[in-house]
């Protein structure tokens, strides 16, 4: 897995590659963790060159989107997911809960 | 039939991940049907890890897999402490975002991507988890054209 | 000419292709004007795809720009300029007076 | 030797930016120096439009260029009002934002870009505007390198 993180004016974007499984999803976490603790709750997650995440991966999701809705303060929302990473948030009924864009500029420029 | 051990270690589920996609490569699963088989695989050896052993390094995760016409057989062994699916509830797919729970996703993916799936213990012989996924027309077809 | 005009949240992108030159840059102008017009003045103007653009683009630029840093209230930026549109812009002395940037994501991520 | 002559409108730019792309491209030009004549030719001609003529559709613009081994020379003519450009100052390229002109600058661009820049009234015979630009080395070698 490789994250790389970028601050925006209005936001935060996060973009994964590679694998999020048990291994690899605190480091997710932990990204995810270092924005809110900084006050920073609008952020847009990257997924396009993502291979493959487990239910570990989603936990990191809904966690983040808890913290940053809280208050409406922000909100996580989810850029250029491959289709079965998609089926999969699909499955967990994620699909709801979530702003998705195909780009990241859209993302970017939403908030 | 191929069997492969590997250590109870969350850095082992990248190389079982591997392994697992040889596999359905090899029974010409497509796409989507390898992918539920990868994630099911990988949500059970979590498990193993952080449930039947407790903690990682703890003992080995064994891997059998076998490829008929009608489909693929996966079967997980451990030497962790015994479990009985029964007792675990669905999970809240939706509900509101608050009521959402952050655990319990994994036996559910298991369950609802995969045809078959069992769980077995003896005592001295550990547990053993039999996941069974069809070939479907799709897939059938997706070998055909290859 | 070809222009695209995008609103965002924070920002305006409008992603000019082709030639700039006398006949065409009143459409530009009118593009920005539409936008400020609206009281928006946060603009970045994508020029990756710019293959011309002659001095009347270069007063639709500087009118835009007296325009949008105002009372404060904004700012044209450009992005993506061309090699020979980046020495045009530098001989007229434009290059103090504009942000420049590499990609649309962190010029609309900088509103 | 090339003459063509063009309508004194705004639309006719495009045509006659790529019939001197055609000719800088012949002369063997740089990238860079081909766009400074383009950008020449289009100031003036936008320049003969407005100012000269004072208006579209008033007379034609005939445009003859020669390339010798030396440089490139470009002639525009037209029959519109004659005109001084030592009465024209340069612009404010250095000044605060408030203070730049939207005006002025077509001028410099041509004198700035090209190496001799001539301005003649005939009357009778309207005016003619001489562009001429060296090749310069890195344009020489981009030709032997063809
Ligand atoms: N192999 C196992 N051994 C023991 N307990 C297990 C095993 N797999 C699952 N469990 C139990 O079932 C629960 C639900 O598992 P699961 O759906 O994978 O979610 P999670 O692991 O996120 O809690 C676990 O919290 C655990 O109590
Ligand atoms: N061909 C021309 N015929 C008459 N007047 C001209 C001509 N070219 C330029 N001028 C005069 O010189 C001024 C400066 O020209 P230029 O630098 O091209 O800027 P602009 O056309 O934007 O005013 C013009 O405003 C005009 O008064």
């Amino acid at each position: 897995m490789e994250i790389t993180h970028t601050q925006y004016k209005h936001c935060d974007l996060v973009k994964v590659k590679g694998r999020i499984d048990s291994y690899t999803a605190p480091q997710l976490a932990e990204t995810f963790n270092k924005i809110t603790d900084d006050g920073r709750f609008k952020i847009a997650l990257e997924m396009s060159e993502l291979d493959f995440m487990s239910s570990a991966g989603l936990r990191a999701l809904i966690n983040t989107q808890k913290v940053c809705k809280r208050y409406n303060r922000g909100e996580l929302v989810l850029v250029a997911i491959p289709g079965n990473i998609h089926a999969a948030l699909d499955l967990a009924g994620f699909i709801p809960l979530f702003k998705i864009f195909d780009d990241v500029l859209s993302a970017v420029g939403n908030f | 039939m191929v069997t492969r051990s590997f250590p109870g270690r969350y850095d082992s589920l990248a190389q079982i991940g591997e392994f697992i996609r040889g596999i359905t490569d090899k029974a010409g699963l497509n796409n989507f049907a390898a992918y539920t088989v990868e994630m099911a695989v990988d949500e059970a050896c979590s498990n193993i890890i952080e449930h039947a052993y407790g903690a990682e390094d703890q003992g080995p995760i064994t891997c059998t897999c076998k490829v008929n016409t009608k489909g693929l057989t996966i079967i997980l062994e451990d030497r962790g402490r015994p479990f009985d699916p029964e007792l675990v509830s669905e999970p809240d797919v939706t509900g509101e975002l608050e009521d959402r729970p952050s655990h319990g996703l994994g036996l559910f993916f298991i369950r609802q991507w995969m045809d078959e799936v069992e769980f077995e213990f003896e005592s001295g012989n550990g547990n053993r988890l039999t996941l069974y996924k069809k070939r479907t027309t799709a897939s059938t077809k997706s070998t055909r054209q290859k």
